[in-house]
């Protein structure tokens, strides 16, 4: 294999050589001789020096101190901004929108590059916390696969073009009444985008508009137009809540309020002052929120409907709840056969929900039909349950899916003869029943606005880069309403335009910059008449104040209930699916989304938080069924629906109900870019207009061929040795007990500790100052990896590829192990039931660190705060640190993973941390940057840090702020007291390590009279076997 | 007959002999040389010291701080809030050159970057590898002088390092801070010298401010 | 003695006297007689060590020892304060919550650096005090010496012994082997 | 004198015969004449050509590899988290193991008064210089920045930092280093006696100079045999207690670890017990063709090879009792991590490995209990290499099953060479082979003064003779056999 050459142009072919690679794992040794060795540890600096001087940045540091005089430019600007201190981060408030609803963001800029965001405190939706998608749409910018520039496909030809060339032509085309027009955007939250859309149809009236969105809320939406008559947005309040009722709902990660949801939830869990938040969950494979649930019920997701109507059925008939005339229907409406295992938990929860009359709420998953919404906001309305409405921004917009169709059948109808697609991507995530695709080929002019040159844009005349969220001006709302502001960060990198600069061009208002646009919008909803005031605070806020909806008075609307009941009947006569008819569930990927996070990094080598894989998608399927079916773990598996084939790795997963598969959309891209080519299984062939959520009736057999996925837990398959051993540690790693018994005997999460005393050789060592500590709490980690990306993004942490990660050589910073606990004396494949825990997992900063006294370079020490110092430039890479180390949490640069970066991929780097090379070990410094740059802070004007004055970024980021930093030696600080509490303890004290990260117990908060646990391994099994270890 | 025997029969000649003392003296120089070879002739006392590059334009610290008594912070502005000292932009120069030798070739190079707003490009002189994080700030203001790092600027015709900047140079300063310490007001006036012995001022200025230099390896290193 | 020297004067100075033994018996008695007749500068050279001989020559102990040990303890010595100094004194940091100097950690090294102290002088120490390396020497300008490190025997006595008399010396070596007494010459 | 009961037979176990060290009718001539003859010979022979292209070829390899690994980094290895260490230290664990024989045997069975060592020690004191040399390589070359390695030696430098002397790594820094050294002199100072006698049959001048230089000027002087033999007492007795040193440093590597299945105190004598095994392995491996070819059978005897098959045995028993005791702690002890690693070895995903180290290392020796067998050339021969194989997959189950699966089950793996590390395996011994071959051809392999030394001949052959003439008679340093 030819050495490859670093082209940005031609692009990377570090990436290149991944996605050729990826599907071929004997090529191994080919993927590592394209890491060519570094030039002995100088390229840090070499590409440090580079981007800073690409930026004009004041200064440039680099060269070895051994090198004599290595020559070193200085660049400082010619006119210094003002106010602006090269080399000192600045923080800007702006939001980023996804599937409609806009986030706000706070982005960290040093020397004009963005280069990491975090949660905006003020944003209703944030709350300082973000997404692991969203911090990761940063890499995005930089992504050295964005398209560059404007091409026109005619005949097969493919030309460059400007943007003055498609003015030209816009010009014309968008000259008459729009006639033959059609636009099809994405949902936008945006009230800018709302007015230039005004002015394009005021401009055009003849011109069709269509708003698509693969993934949507749209059920629950015409849930509630089915209850209400009129399209309401739910607002769920779990702060105060009692109980919670999921049926195949996740408001704790897939809902675009799931951050403030998470934050009230930890609150509502917190065992002193919470309110219990028993979480009930009906769903067919695991969700972050079932991994949370105190009662979870594996069932088909086609099941789910039966199990609420039975509930509803015994909250009239057992618990006298009287449903109002028009919904009395919903009495009757049973499913035919019901399981004991059914039954007993929609009676459980029938008997909870009912004995928190006002105090519980009932929340359904955007995959159910609009009927089973329709009956959850019925029995919400009649249990007063603590959710709120509030009206819908565009009341009269069909469904996505039907806007789809409409257009599909306007296209095919040939009337469509100019098309304008607006972001999305619809050749590839449109239905595939629509045959997008083809009739495409019908529109003699087709113009698309887009991030990358993809599956889209290669189909239709014009290309447009779009302008990136950081580069552009615009605006949008938050899921309860508030205004939310977006400013650009850096000037378009790519030559790229946002959508309303695009539409209003459109409109033929040419020279209109989005700043304009923004700033006209603005003006409408500022009520102040100092406007510059206005629009600077707007900014500098990233929300307006007080720009949240009000709530609705709802009515139940008696009309179109009825419907709504034949609706749900018609749902529960459905026979249950079986392992040879098994159901496919095409759910939202995790990770890169619909798809269009495809060629992210960050995200593709992001472990799913249940499966743990990497760089693809799997079936999910149960251990049960997949005995049924003959399938083995990790064998590629033939989906077959609708007479389409779609073939993708199995993944046995416990916890998944039977003849129940999981299927995440997002994958097998074909022009996603050099990273996400090819990566995973096109779910979308499966995807129809009619079924758009559960292919049920398709058949899955085994194909005989295996394939392995990249996981970056359990990498093998596990023999019963280490099966039985794994189950037998994680009650002692994760400690977990009843709420009950914990108030009973606080030290319940002691009781297991049996080891001798952990006395030492010598005195110990004294530690004055500030000592720094953290605190994880178990009871609150949802396990939603926005601190993985945190950390990656604040630490310069490489993406290494697939082959790598197959390899166990992934690097982030932090995990989150996940483990699951199941019924005793089962084998792996008769696992049904499995009850699965998180913890995160980082460098926990021992104070008697195993890895220090065995460094022969004493390249890591403990520092006099208490830190156990990584010093990468002293490292001489023996890995016997690594050996050492009892959680496994250091991570060694086999290769140098920057080599091959882009230019603009390595304006992202925080120049606050060094770029580690090859061959030396790094690991969590509790963001050493941060504390360093606090401290020198304080000092420099005599103060003494405030508690939580330093924050690093996996705490900065955590939704549920389960993760605690501060001041141990500081009684008051919070993480002292965190480490007061009786359920904090350390992982493997027994080795008397004496971390400085402790955990917090996890608490189950079950019903009464709910018997042993339901599912996965009594605790007290599980902690009981702590007693041998010593 | 002897004689004629030894002759055709190998022996090592008697010089041989001689030259025992040479070779043993020689093995042990040899080792010595080369430790002091590599002790001095490796450090960067040796190989950074007197870094003296040619700047784009000459510009003469003796005759701005030295003659004209200008003050270090009136360009270097970061120096005292931040870990940059910072290189002044072209337009700080032209707030005098505006006026003040508004003509003369040598100031051609900023003339044209504040015109064209592309930067003149310095050369480094004081460069400390990319895993250290210096920063200015912390130093400047618990009272360590600019002379103590980078000598008699105001002397300066064209810059050079004076001191070696090694990471051993660092510590010994971090040990025992007192030989630096100075009052606040002197830390910017390079020719300012203590009228006490330095290290009683230096012991006491260190109790005063409470000034306990980190010797962690993250001080320096992240 | 004096005759000796007159005689002598016109031809190559005279190192000494050579004869050869075939067999160890032979030269341990011979080497007793040589010993006996009060001769310092005179020496047996064999093959192989021969146990008995040293006592037969009258050879006295080797002072090596001595140096061995002394260098050993200088070993330890070195060794132990290079640790003390490096880790405890010049250059403090803590690891894993240990002490700065504790012996049990250092045991390992200090015990290496004795032994190769040691060891070293051992060999360096007995070179020295052989006098070697001496690549030159009278002795090996003689043919029949080059058996002697394959399967003969020899004594020589060098002219530089007080008790040297070139008539009387030959007489005794005669006496003793049955094997013509060779006279070795300086090398000139 | 026993006769012996066939030509080149001198086994037997009766205590009462002494048996001769030397057979056939050999006299000190003819002994100079086998041993420097090999070294003389105008050109060698052509197995040792054929020997020497395919070692000299591996090695090549070897050095690709490492070529390779340097420009391209670690990765090119199977390493990863949790299995930091791989073949790198396990080769080095194995060849430092084998470097272990040819001290003991010269050191130890000198020390013991093992007069029958004479014949091998030189032999096996090169095999253990050319076993450290290739020991050495690895701990080098698998450090992440192999150009900053030199970190790990208390230089003065611009830094002003030192090595952390807490660290094991560090103690085998020096433990090696002085190993290495001291096996050098040792080796060294036994050959100078050797080399004077190739020097005095010099027929070439350059043949002259060299070994004359090599010899320093030796001239057989008794008053240096004196001193020689002293000193060579003094080294001997200092490189026993350092050989038991040397493995007990390199397995603290592992103990002062925290890892279970590592952090074990019976490791050290368990590292020597089996360093020494192995070195008497590979020494065997070696000299039984070496003896065939060069015809040494009558100095190298049936005798030596019993000898040290029992030596097998008995450390292979050792080995064995230390595999056991592992096994019996790890339950006794109650630590489930431990229990869980030893379990794990037997039945976990490394159980091929840890069986064939079983049957290999234990199983195999028991047949040195018959005597037909041991004194089987062939079966003894096949029996050593096999045991060579077994002490490598000790390492190895020592080193990679342990780290595999340690504490946290979700931070478990498994380790998989890859090719570079099998070739990098494969071309060290080809170094080993290469330096060795060198050896016979141009260094004498028998120490032949030693040999002289306990050859009958040595000693006063007609008792009559005592008590005559009128010397002390202090001839209880003549021994009569």
């Amino acid at each position: 294999m030819p050495p490859m050459k670093n082209d940005i142009e031609t692009g990377l072919t570090y990436w290149r050589s991944l996605d050729e690679l990826a599907r071929t794992p004997e090529f191994q040794e080919a993927v590592q001789r394209e890491f060519p060795g570094d030039d002995w540890d100088r390229l840090p600096s070499a590409t440090r020096r580079q981007f800073l001087k690409v930026m004009g940045a004041s200064l440039a540091m680099a060269g070895l101190t051994a090198c004599r005089w290595p020559k070193e430019e200085i660049v400082p600007f010619a006119h210094r901004p003002e106010g602006r201190t090269p080399g000192v981060p600045e923080h800007f408030a702006t939001s980023m929108e996804l599937g409609g609803v806009a986030l706000g963001m706070l982005v960290t800029s040093f020397d004009g590059r963005p280069i990491k965001a975090e949660g905006n405190r003020l944003h209703p939706d944030s709350l300082g916390a973000l997404t692991a998608i969203a911090q990761a749409d940063i890499l995005q910018l930089y992504d050295p696969d964005r398209s560059r520039r404007l091409l026109l496909r005619e005949s097969g030809q493919q030309y460059v073009k400007t943007w003055s060339d498609f003015e030209a032509v816009a010009v014309e085309d968008f000259a008459g009444d729009g006639t033959g027009v059609a636009v099809l955007a994405g949902a936008s939250s945006s009230p800018t985008r709302a007015m230039v859309r005004d002015q394009f149809l005021e401009a055009h009236p003849e011109a069709g508009w269509y708003e698509y969105e693969p993934i949507s809320r749209d059920n629950e939406r015409e849930g509630t137009r089915l209850v209400f008559g009129t399209p309401l947005r739910v607002q769920p309040k779990v702060d105060t809540v009692g109980v919670i009722a999921c049926f195949d709902a996740d408001p704790l990660f897939d809902h675009p309020s799931s951050l403030r949801l998470a934050r009230e939830f930890a609150a509502a869990r917190h065992p002193e002052t919470g309110t219990g938040a028993r979480l009930y969950v009906t769903e067919s494979s695991y969700s972050l929120t079932g991994v949370r649930a105190d009662h979870r019920m594996a069932v088909p997701s086609s099941r789910v409907p039966v199990v609420l109507a039975r509930v509803a059925n015994l909250l009239v008939a057992e618990h006298h709840l009287d449903l109002p005339a028009a919904a009395a229907g919903y009495a009757g409406a049973a499913g035919q056969e019901i399981s004991e295992q059914e039954i007993d938990f929609a009676k459980l929860l029938a008997a909870d929900l009912a004995g928190h009359r006002g105090s519980g709420v009932i929340l359904v998953g955007p995959r159910q039909e609009p009927a089973v919404h329709a009956l959850a906001a019925v029995l919400n309305q009649v249990l007063e349950s603590t959710l709120d409405y509030t009206a819908d921004p565009d009341p009269d917009r069909p469904s996505h899916i039907e806007a789809i169709g409409e257009l599909a059948a306007e296209m095919a109808s040939g009337s469509v003869e100019t098309l304008l697609v607006l972001g999305g991507n619809p050749v590839y995530d449109a239905p595939a029943d629509l045959q997008f695709g083809e009739l495409l080929a019908r529109v003699p002019l087709s113009i698309h606005l887009s991030l990358y040159d993809d599956e889209t844009s290669q189909r239709c005349t014009w290309h447009l880069p779009r302008a990136h969220g950081l580069e552009a001006w615009g605006d949008g709302t938050a899921w309860d309403g508030t205004l939310t502001m977006r400013q650009p960060l850096i000037a378009p990198l790519y030559d790229g335009r946002s959508v309303i600069e695009v539409l209003s061009l459109a409109s033929g208002l040419n020279s209109i910059s989005g700043y304009e646009l923004v700033r006209e919008n603005l003006r409408k909803s500022a009520s102040s008449i100092d406007f510059e005031g206005f629009w600077r605070r707007a900014l500098h806020d990233g929300t307006v104040e007080s720009t949240a909806w009000d709530t609705v008075q709802t009515r139940l609307n008696p009309g179109r209930l009825a419907v709504a009941v034949d609706g749900l009947r018609a749902l529960l006569v459905s026979d249950p699916p079986s392992a040879d008819r098994p159901e496919v569930v095409l759910i939202a990927d995790s990770r890169v989304w619909d798809g269009r996070f495809a060629n992210n990094g960050w995200l593709q080598e992001l472990p799913d938080s249940l499966t743990k894989v990497t760089w693809d998608n799997a079936l999910l399927v149960s251990p049960v069924t997949a005995r049924e079916l003959g399938i083995a773990d990790g064998e590629i598996a033939v989906v077959e629906a609708g007479g389409t084939n779609v073939e993708v790795p199995t993944f046995v997963l416990p916890g998944q109900a039977r003849s129940s598969m999981t299927l995440a959309l997002g994958y097998g891209r074909t022009a996603a870019g050099r990273i996400g080519n090819g990566v995973g299984a096109d779910a979308y062939q499966l995807r129809t207009t009619k079924a758009p959520h559960m292919v049920s009736g398709a058949t899955v057999r085994g194909s005989g061929r295996s394939y392995s996925l990249a996981t970056t837990q359990d990498h093998f398959a596990i023999d019963t040795a280490g099966f039985k051993e794994r189950n037998r540690r994680v009650g002692e790693l994760v400690r977990e007990a009843s709420i009950d018994a914990y108030m009973a005997n606080p030290e319940v999460f002691h009781e297991h500790e049996h080891h001798p005393p952990l006395i030492s050789l010598w005195k110990d060592q004294e530690y004055e100052g500030e000592q720094w500590g953290m605190a994880i709490d178990l009871n609150t980690c949802i396990g939603c990896n926005a601190c993985v990306v945190a950390c990656q993004a604040e630490n310069n942490i490489p993406v290494v590829g697939r082959e790598q990660v197959l390899n166990q050589r992934e690097m982030q910073w932090i995990r989150i192990d996940r483990y699951f606990k199941t019924e005793p004396g089962l084998g792996s494949d008769e696992i049904d039931n499995a009850e699965v825990v998180f913890q995160p997992m980082t460098c926990v900063h021992c104070e008697n660190a195993p890895c220090e006294q065995v460094c022969p370079v004493a390249a890591t020490q403990h520092t006099t705060d208490g830190l156990n110092a990584m010093v990468y430039n002293r490292c001489v890479g023996t890995r016997y640190c690594s050996n050492n180390c009892p959680l496994k949490v250091r991570r060694f640069n086999f290769f140098n993973y920057h080599k091959e970066l882009a230019d603009t991929s390595k304006m992202q780097f925080n120049p606050e941390v060094t770029v580690r090379a090859r061959g030396v070990m790094e690991k969590c410094t509790f963001c050493v940057q941060r504390i360093e740059a606090v401290r020198i802070g304080a000092r420099n004007d005599n103060r003494p840090i405030a508690d939580g004055e330093i924050v690093p970024a996996c705490a900065q980021t955590c939704p549920t702020q389960a993760i605690t930093f501060g001041n141990l030696n500081d009684s008051k600080s919070s993480v002292s007291r965190l480490r007061e509490e009786k359920r904090s303890y350390a992982t493997l004290a027994e080795l008397n390590i004496r971390p400085r990260a402790h955990y917090l117990g996890r608490l189950s908060n079950r019903a009464a009279g709910a018997g042993p646990d339901g599912h996965g391994a009594p605790h007290g099994e599980a902690d009981s076997h702590g007693k041998e270890t010593a | 007959m002897n004689e004629d025997k030894s002759n055709d029969i190998f022996i090592f000649p008697k010089w041989t002999g001689v030259l025992r003392p040479a070779v043993a003296v020689g093995a042990l120089g040899g080792v010595l040389y080369a430790a002091i070879v590599v002790a001095f002739g490796f450090s960067p006392q040796a190989t950074d010291v007197g870094y003296e590059p040619v700047q784009p334009v000459p510009y003469s610290h003796a005759l701005h701080v030295g003659q004209l008594g200008m003050d270090c912070r009136y360009c270097h502005t970061g120096v005292e809030v931040a870990a940059n000292a910072l290189i002044p932009p072209s337009q700080t120069c032209m707030n005098c050159h505006k006026t003040v030798r508004a003509n003369s070739e040598k100031l051609i190079p900023v003339f044209e970057s504040y015109s064209t707003g592309m930067p003149v490009e310095w050369i480094r002189v004081h460069d400390l590898p990319d895993y250290v994080y210096f920063n200015h700030s912390a130093h400047v203001r618990r009272g360590v002088g600019c002379v103590s790092c980078h000598g008699r600027i105001d002397t300066m015709e064209v810059v050079s390092q004076q001191k070696p900047l090694s990471m051993g140079w660092c510590l010994d300063c971090h040990r025992n801070p007192e030989e630096h310490l100075r009052p606040a007001d002197y830390v910017f006036q390079l020719d300012w010298v203590p009228e006490e012995d330095q290290l009683v001022l230096g012991a006491r200025l260190r109790e005063i401010n409470d000034i306990n230099p980190p010797q962690d390896c993250n001080t320096c290193h992240r | 003695m004096s005759t000796g020297n007159t005689t002598r004067n016109d031809r190559a100075a005279l190192y000494g006297y050579l004869v050869a033994f075939d067999k160890v018996d032979e030269l341990l008695v011979a080497a007793a007689a040589v010993r006996d007749a009060g001769y310092t500068r005179w020496d047996a050279h064999t093959p192989f060590v021969i146990h008995g001989l040293d006592a037969a020559m009258g050879v006295k102990k080797t002072v090596l020892p001595y140096i061995v040990f002394l260098a050993g303890l200088t070993g330890t010595a070195a060794g132990i304060l290079l640790q003390w100094w490096t880790n405890a004194v010049d250059y403090p940091f803590l690891i894993s919550g240990k002490p700065l100097f504790s012996l049990p950690a250092n045991i390992p090294v200090a015990f290496e650096t004795t032994i190769l102290f040691a060891a070293i002088s051992a060999l360096v120490g007995m070179l020295a005090l052989n006098g070697l390396p001496q690549l030159s020497h009278p002795l090996f300008s003689n043919r029949s010496f080059k058996r002697v490190t394959d399967d003969r025997f020899f004594i020589s006595i060098e002219a530089q012994d007080p008790l040297f008399e070139v008539a009387k010396t030959r007489e005794l070596l005669e006496s003793v082997s049955d094997q013509p007494v060779e006279e070795i010459e300086e090398l000139s | 004198m026993s006769t012996p009961v066939s030509y080149l037979d001198n086994t037997g176990d009766d205590p009462a015969v002494r048996a001769r060290l030397v057979v056939g009718d050999n006299d000190f001539h003819s002994v100079t004449n086998t041993v420097c003859g090999i070294v003389e010979q105008p050109r060698p022979p052509k197995f040792w050509w054929v020997a020497f292209a395919a070692s000299s070829s591996l090695t090549l390899v070897l050095f690709a590899c490492i070529g390779y690994l340097v420009t391209t980094g670690i990765g090119v290895w199977g390493l990863q988290v949790p299995v930091g260490w791989g073949y790198a230290i396990v080769n080095f664990v194995f060849w430092v193991g084998i470097g272990h024989a040819g001290t003991l045997i010269s050191a130890i069975l000198f020390l013991l008064r093992q007069r029958w060592r004479t014949s091998i020690n030189r032999f096996a004191e090169a095999m253990t210089i050319f076993a450290v040399v290739c020991a050495g390589i690895f701990p080098g070359i698998h450090v992440g920045r192999i150009w900053f390695a030199y970190w790990l030696f208390p230089i003065p430098n611009q830094m002003s930092m030192w090595p952390n002397f807490r660290s094991p790594l560090l103690w085998d820094v020096f433990a090696v280093g002085t190993y290495a050294t001291v096996s050098l002199l040792f080796w060294y100072m036994g050959m100078i006696p050797d080399l004077a006698s190739i020097r005095d049959r010099a027929t070439t001048k350059l043949r002259f100079y060299i070994y004359g230089v090599l010899s320093l000027g030796w001239r057989s002087s008794n008053r240096h045999w004196h001193r020689f033999e002293f000193a060579y007492l003094l080294l001997a007795s200092l490189a026993t207690p350092l050989v038991l040193s040397v493995h007990s440093v390199v397995s603290f590597d592992f103990a002062v670890s925290i890892m279970p299945g590592w952090h074990t105190t019976i490791f050290p004598p368990y590292f020597v017990a089996g360093a020494i095994f192995s070195g008497f392995a590979m020494v065997v491996t070696l000299i039984i063709p070496t003896r065939k070819f060069f015809g040494l059978e009558e100095i190298i005897t049936a005798r030596h090879l019993e000898n040290m098959a029992k030596i097998m045995l008995a450390t292979g028993m050792m080995v064995g009792l230390a595999y056991s005791t592992e096994f019996f702690i790890a339950w006794y002890s109650g630590n489930t991590y431990e229990a869980f690693t030893f379990l794990n070895r037997a039945f976990g995903p490394y159980a091929w490995a840890y069986w064939t180290m079983v049957t290999c290392n234990v199983l195999v020796p028991q047949i040195f209990w018959f005597r037909k067998l041991r004194n089987k050339t062939i079966i003894l021969w096949v029996a050593s290499i096999l045991i060579n194989v077994g002490m490598w997959f000790e390492r190895f189950v020592i080193v990679v099953s342990s780290l595999s699966r340690d504490y946290l089950p979700t931070s478990w793996g498994y380790y998989r060479p890859t090719a570079i590390d099998v070739l990098t395996f494969v071309g060290s011994f080809g170094l080993f082979f290469t330096l060795f071959l060198l050896f016979v051809r141009f260094l004498p392999m028998v120490g032949m003064a030693e040999v002289k030394g306990v050859m009958p001949q040595a000693h006063l052959d007609r008792p009559g003779h005592r008590g005559h003439g009128d010397y002390h008679g202090d001839i209880a340093g003549v021994e009569v056999v």
